[in-house]
């Protein structure tokens, strides 16, 4: 498809967009004014609609596909958040006014803390991080505070499970941390063993998803929890997969001492194509001084947001106002209509769902990861046995499943298994998408035996073909300027 | 059961699939003492016209106001296309890229975002977005000390947002990263070229700045170079309409390459984003191609298909978390997607005209309302030079009592400058964009005129 | 120029092409003299920025309000989801599917639509929509009318509201119809089966009636098939979920072949399209198989393509104006195709079920606030026998008084009958669906209470 | 694809959607109950979403195509109407609420009017009508109403030219008038001897709509209305096509004594895969008295919705409220969004597209029907020569049309022109919008000779292939019933 650019005519514009005149400028020095005209469209409305309309029109997503990417929740968003958080009283409210013509939102935003306080176990929460490597951010910074407070400075690294998500090492590493990474068993759990080898009084502390990025409940928390507190270190829980345990396990029951919930994956808030997302943190008591600005605060009708003056002991702040306010708004408005025991339905429909599906494709031949176990709300399929056999890869089958009209999973992570498709479904799809979900499957593994090509060169029915990654991060070509036109389908 | 479709017989066919006697037993391998009771604690649901009808109550609690605050957060009009676009289910329930063959809609339309960020700023590359800007300057601030590779001191104006260098410093402060707040001059509430002669890495400028005021930034910009410092430019992208790119601020250099700033950033919230509380927003980033691989965040580029058509992909995904891990140029995976979406259907509204125009209306109306109120006894304008679409202005008694009593005409009156700055005394900033009518600034005026001519109450 | 792309260039190049000097000369066939100057009565154009400004000081000039009128347009919630899909460009701008391959949304929405009317209506076939109800129930009759081929009389019970009775007058003056309003029992507020003896086209027969009681539709339906006539159901489809379907009325003819009514219509505004000051909404049609053909509007039907797919195609279309001209069952032509999207989304969204709770609550509100105000002094129940969700309380004073202090409390109190019915005196028709919490019933009970508390003013 | 209830599933609900209870309705009588369950889906909320939005990429729409439907005025409808026209205090006032509480409602329907007026030339208007033939009833029964008011009731005859859209006659049919139908002369216009033969005591009235659905301007109108008013007849205006002369001519000024505007042609307001259309109609002087009900009157702060009392004389109420409220908002917004000026060059625009595309088509070797004339804001091409060497159809050529991505223009009406293609560009499609069809029209007139079976058995790369339409109403399949289910694609 063209680019907006390529639409562009000088001298064009979208009239009812512009203000009617140009004031003029010459009060300002010549010298910091612009001389040249930035590379903006000069299109119609029409034309802005319609392309972007179309363009629309070649993605996948969850209102138009199935969407089992692992480690994402790709669950239905529902379209009353959506509304809601847009009534034009909420989107024209400006981050500086005064607390006083804010009670509706902050009654909302101090009502959702309230219910991640009751979900998580924890003391208190602070929902300022933007999306979960932020939550991350915040916390691994608040452990180093609690240790600094305490003049315990010694502490330099973080353990990290192999299995882990790129952030938590990213994160242990932006805080100023080595990080210690530790192998998994053959269940799927920690390596105990080795856990013991690297703990010790330079231990800050651990991060830990559970259930884990290998869709299994890491079984021996309490005592992985008990050797790190003992050792002195504290415990980051990613909540990443919190939908998997959401009202049946608290993370504060586990041990754990910092935690970051994924709002737009457990609470439904929208991908958007890659983000806005919102990472909220939530503490134990000790960790409570730490949490970083704003939050709410007051009591009903009085809320406000409290900052340096109230926490004086803050890790700070992590971005210019208070997060992604309209995502806690969606949030909010996910979690009331779902209430308490709609929460805890999540988790046990995941489940379901999760281990229906497992089932099924290990009945129909697939190898799973880890067949010993229930899968969490995901799990994972390897097709190290079809690549030697075939040749066919993880990648070459997922292409292929965007021709059956899905989704493909997250393929080649966790790294540690080969070949892998890590597929979570979700409690929003029924039996039949699942179901359907399988026939293809089934479908693609009779053809990488009876027409490997048709595999290979997947996919064939969509906007475009294979692409070429290598030749992009060979030859980066991230801005296109005037004459730079290319084929275009 | 809310969002979940399943039906008593659809479960127990799915059961006898796996093999499990009911739903309890597929949480048997947690262990038993960790599994708690439903929680009482939480409300219980409510149907879609339930939350509806509250959330219209607590909107409507929230009222309408005539809304001069700026500070960060700019109200503009936003087209009606904007957002009912980039709600469409296609744009909104997608996720990250990841399978690029799928994402074509979302890909392409990155990559003409990064197109516009990068030429609105006069420099080669943009990435896919960040947080929001007080963020991306701390983004920005770790990639030029990795990119100087000898200095980790970086200067930073006190004329940029308070909460914006309070932000940098809970970002960087891990890695020994050393923030030096430059002083202003109160006569012209601009940052004068640096009497510090240590080496430093970079050196932020922001244009316009916290108060509005323009910096000279031909001037910062060639004195970091000279001392072979990067330039960080802090900039409104809305402003840049008008206002010179931070890849033209300064001379060339001697060897003949561009000037300019390295790396610019800032919030991208006027572009397309409302104000809605303060987010979600979104922080851009672009810089010269030298600097690309220190990039923070996503990076979409074009490449061809296997017939050899045009496609889009992810890509140089090698400095990011996911692949590099701990060594990552950033732990940010998710971003701020859909805002840069709105952005993008935005920015192609407008145009270059469009935006020229608004930031010009924008400066006119700010102006306009300056001197009503600076004509008004008791009110001046703080500092002389140039200012954009903010300005301050002093008042002969405590801002937070004034601002109480315009509130109580409906009016927002501005942002108050007292507890950041208490040097400039009873100093409150205030921003009146394309959105006001000469009515509006009259409104306000006669306000602030009623109020000032009460007695000032202790 | 709003909404107009050209360019300067691009129109020299285009008149250079057409070979006319200049845009005026494209007129050049219209007579001069009637070509007239530009119009100065015309307001200026508004950007879009300003309009929006304007729409909101309006929409927010005419407040908020607890609503219980009734009366023909109910207050229903409306999911989210409904209007967000049916916006979508691709169904909002979109024209009657006359390209049926390019047209499968709109098509096979339509034929889904066609589908769930017929079932809740208990009938065979659906068209794809008429303007509103009142506009389908006068070619209803006029359709009745068509297939009878005897007689032009048709029989309106006085319990119809009284504008769907003007407006099927408007309608079928022309046709040379003899339109016979029926009276009501004044104790029950229903139509008793009627005296008359004449030969008779059509029966209507409103189910709940204006008043929201119930008919005998039983004995109405058995007594007009009796005599060889039509009946032409006029039903709230929001009520079928849980009221006997019009085909399903009476007995099952002698004949065998099932009884029930010939023609259902009604309003569908309660199934998924706001109040919206009664507009747009839509009429819904259907009938018997046997009386396809003299049926009015369009239809979908489904088929196949070359390859021997399902697919679907506007049908029957020799019944309509563009291909009968004179001779079409109607003149009707653009219909309501997006309001009957909303509604499809509407219906799939609530299924039976929902359907069902929705008009259970809403029989049971109306029954309790009946309740809670018949127990006031001054207010009693002004029908015996069974309503449905709307009822008639009589004041012990003028209705309009009433109303108007109840407005004072920020509630709308209902519909004032005594213009359309004087003979029934102060009486008043109120309605409360499932959007009323139990404290909005208390909040409208106790401001009645008070009003009903003050002295009578003249 | 599949239907909405072959996703059904006995059980299945969208549960956010649901009272929490059933009441009780014992105290109803059993024999008024319904007792079966009607046939609607049983799915969940995402099963919804899923489906229409699926559904919705298989239609082709202005906001994706280019849409050349002549006679439909295909023009962007600016999104801003639609936001602005939802707002939720506009959505949820009742049309029965008083007054008061609807004067920020009442007065953009009632600036509409003014500007209705203004633009037609009339002296009043009414915005009741639903539609454009819901506005001929109305002005027609208007005719017959001033004739009545007079005593002159031996009027029985209504003329419309061949040319004229079929709510024309059967609109006058409606009205209980018998039709005369005139022929069109060679060029276009109304065959003025014809029409002398016709007129006469018994004429009520004449139907026009100029320019006409031929595309071109009645020439003749000055001397067609003197003679109709002479014979003592009234003129009806078919606003259908007021696009192509807003702002330049007024109805009023050549004659005509009745008219309807399509708010959803000319003014922009969204055709919604059918409908919701408006057709306001507006009056001279002497039909003022019997204009349908509602109207809004009274003045600034006060306006109100007049009724019998105000207006006795009215023919009457076409609808159970005021007509299509939502679109009328739409309506106002657009016109003062465009403002005078800007509604003069909608017409300047898409007359110079008109032009502009007819030429270049003509280049290209294209017969026009009516090559001698300026187009209006459409024209005609007349494939009948192709057909004649080649077979292929108006509708193969259209069918093909659609393959190369954009929307086939009205075909085989006017029924008058053979093989004929009505092409309406509207002002807001671009020249480069319209080069791109004119390419695809060479391309297919290039086809026909070279490959005619692509032609004739198009289209081919659409969500389905040619469908049978003789089936479809040989063998009516109107409504689905479970066991209906049939091949899927
Ligand atoms: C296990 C895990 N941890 C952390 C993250 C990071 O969260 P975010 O993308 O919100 O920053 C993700 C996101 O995909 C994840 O899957
Ligand atoms: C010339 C002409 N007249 C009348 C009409 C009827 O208008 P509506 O469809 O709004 O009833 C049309 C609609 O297409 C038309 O093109």
């Amino acid at each position: 498809m063209k680019l907006i650019f390529e639409h562009s005519v000088a001298g064009r514009c979208a009239t009812a967009q512009m203000p009617h005149r140009l004031n003029s400028l010459d009060d300002l020095p010549e010298h910091l004014l612009r001389r040249d005209e930035p590379l903006l469209p000069q299109v119609s409305e029409l034309d802005v609609v319609r392309h972007y309309t179309q363009l629309s029109q070649r993605n996948f997503s969850i209102d138009t596909h199935f969407y089992p990417l692992g480690s994402c929740t790709m669950k239905y968003n529902p379209r009353a958040c959506n509304s809601l958080a847009m009534l034009p009283g909420f989107l024209d409210r400006h981050p500086f006014a005064p607390a006083a013509t804010g009670q509706g939102y902050l009654t909302s935003l101090y009502e959702l803390q309230q219910i991640l306080i009751e979900v998580t176990g924890m003391a208190a929460v602070s929902l300022a991080p933007m999306a979960g490597a932020q939550g991350e951010f915040a916390g691994v910074a608040m452990i180093r505070a609690w240790h600094d407070s305490r003049g315990d400075t010694a502490r330099t690294e973080i353990i990290v499970p192999d299995a882990a998500h790129g952030t938590n090492p990213a994160t242990a590493a932006m805080c100023g941390y080595t990080v210690r990474e530790i192998p998994t068993d053959a269940q799927g759990n920690v390596d105990l063993d080795a856990l013991k080898k690297v703990v010790g009084p330079q231990t800050a502390g651990l991060m830990l998803t559970n259930p884990s990025t290998l869709g299994v409940f890491e079984q021996q928390i309490q005592t992985i929890a008990s050797m790190i507190h003992h050792a002195g270190g504290l415990l980051y829980y990613d909540g990443a997969n919190l939908n998997a345990i959401l009202g049946w396990v608290k993370p504060g029951d586990m041990g754990f001492d910092v935690i970051h919930i994924n709002l737009h994956k457990t609470f439904a808030t929208p991908h958007g194509g890659g983000g806005p997302g919102s990472g909220p943190v939530a503490v134990s008591e000790r960790l409570v001084p730490f949490l970083p600005l704003p939050r709410v605060g007051g009591e009903s009708g009085h809320y406000r947001m409290l900052d340096e003056h109230d926490c004086p002991r803050s890790i700070g702040r992590l971005s210019g106002n208070h997060g992604n306010g309209g995502v806690l708004l969606r949030a909010y408005i996910y979690a009331r209509m779902l209430g308490g025991e709609g929460l805890r339905r999540v988790a046990r429909y995941a489940t379901l769902n999760a281990n229906y599906l497992m089932a099924r494709l290990q009945q129909a031949g697939f190898d799973l990861a880890f067949p010993k176990r229930r899968a969490s709300h995901e799990f994972i399929v390897t097709l190290k046995r079809l690549k030697d056999q075939t040749g066919i890869s993880a990648m070459d089958f997922a292409k292929r499943l965007l021709d059956y009209g899905f989704h493909a999973p997250t393929t080649y992570f966790p790294m540690l298994v080969p070949e892998c498709l890590l597929i979570e479904p979700t409690e929003t799809e029924s039996k039949a998408t699942l179901d359907a979900f399988v026939a293809a499957m089934i479908a693609i593994a009779q053809e990488a035996q009876a027409q490997p090509e048709l595999v290979k060169t997947a996919p064939h029915t969509l906007p475009v073909r294979r692409l070429d990654d290598v030749r992009a991060a060979r030859e980066p070509d991230l801005v296109w300027s005037v004459g730079r036109e290319c084929a275009v389908r | 059961m809310p969002f979940i479709p399943h039906t008593p017989a659809e479960v127990a066919a799915m059961l006898e699939i796996i093999g499990a006697p009911d739903l309890d037993a597929l949480f048997d391998e947690i262990p038993a003492d960790l599994i708690g009771p439903p929680d009482a604690a939480l409300p219980v649901a409510l149907n879609e016209m339930e939350i509806t009808r509250l959330m219209h109550d607590r909107v409507a609690q929230d009222g309408r106001w005539l809304n001069f605050i700026g500070a960060g957060g700019y109200e503009h009009h936003i087209p009606a296309a904007v957002w009912q676009i980039v709600t469409r289910g296609e744009y909104y329930s997608a996720y990250t890229p990841y399978q690029a063959e799928a994402s074509q809609g979302s890909l392409q339309l990155i990559y003409e975002y990064q197109t516009m960020m990068a030429s609105l700023t006069g420099l080669d590359v943009s990435n896919a977005s960040l947080y929001d800007g007080a963020s991306a300057l701390a983004e920005a601030v770790l990639m030029a000390v990795r990119a100087h590779k000898i200095s980790t001191r970086v200067l930073i104006p006190k004329t940029v947002s308070p909460i914006y260098r309070a932000t940098v410093k809970t970002i960087v402060a891990h890695q020994g990263i050393e923030v030096v707040e430059l002083p202003y001059d109160p006569v012209t509430g601009t940052t004068p070229v640096p009497q510090d002669e240590d080496v430093f890495a970079a050196l932020v400028i922001p244009q316009p700045n916290f108060f509005g005021q323009l910096e000279d930034v031909d001037g910062l910009t060639d004195w970091a170079h000279a001392r072979g410092a990067k330039v960080i430019a802090l900039v409104n992208p809305m402003t840049l309409g008008v206002l010179k790119p931070p890849g033209q601020w300064g001379a060339k250099d001697v060897s003949g390459a561009p000037g300019g700033a390295d790396i610019a950033t800032g919030e991208g919230q006027p572009l397309g984003a409302p104000l809605s509380s303060g987010g979600p927003w979104y922080g851009f980033l672009t810089c010269r191609t030298a600097l690309v691989r220190q990039m923070p965040g996503r990076l979409v580029g074009r490449t061809r298909d296997a017939d050899g058509n045009a496609g889009y992909t992810l890509t140089l995904q090698a400095r990011e978390q996911h692949i590099r891990r701990a060594k990552a140029t950033s732990n940010i995976c998710s971003n701020q997607g859909l805002v840069i979406a709105a952005s993008t259907v935005f920015m192609s509204l407008l145009g270059p005209e469009g935006l020229r125009r608004v930031a010009s209306i924008c400066h006119a109306n700010t102006r306009a309302l300056t001197a009503a109120l600076s004509a008004l006894p008791g009110v001046c304008q703080l500092f002389s030079g140039s200012s954009f679409h903010e300005s301050v202005v002093q008042l002969d008694r405590p801002v937070a009592q004034v601002l109480q009593g315009l509130m109580q005409a409906g009016i927002l009156g501005g942002y108050d400058l007292s507890q950041d700055y208490p040097e400039l005394g009873h100093a409150l900033l205030l921003c009146a964009t394309e959105t006001k009518t000469a009515a509006d600034l009259t409104r306000y005026t006669e306000q602030l005129a009623g109020i000032l001519s009460m007695e000032q109450t202790a």
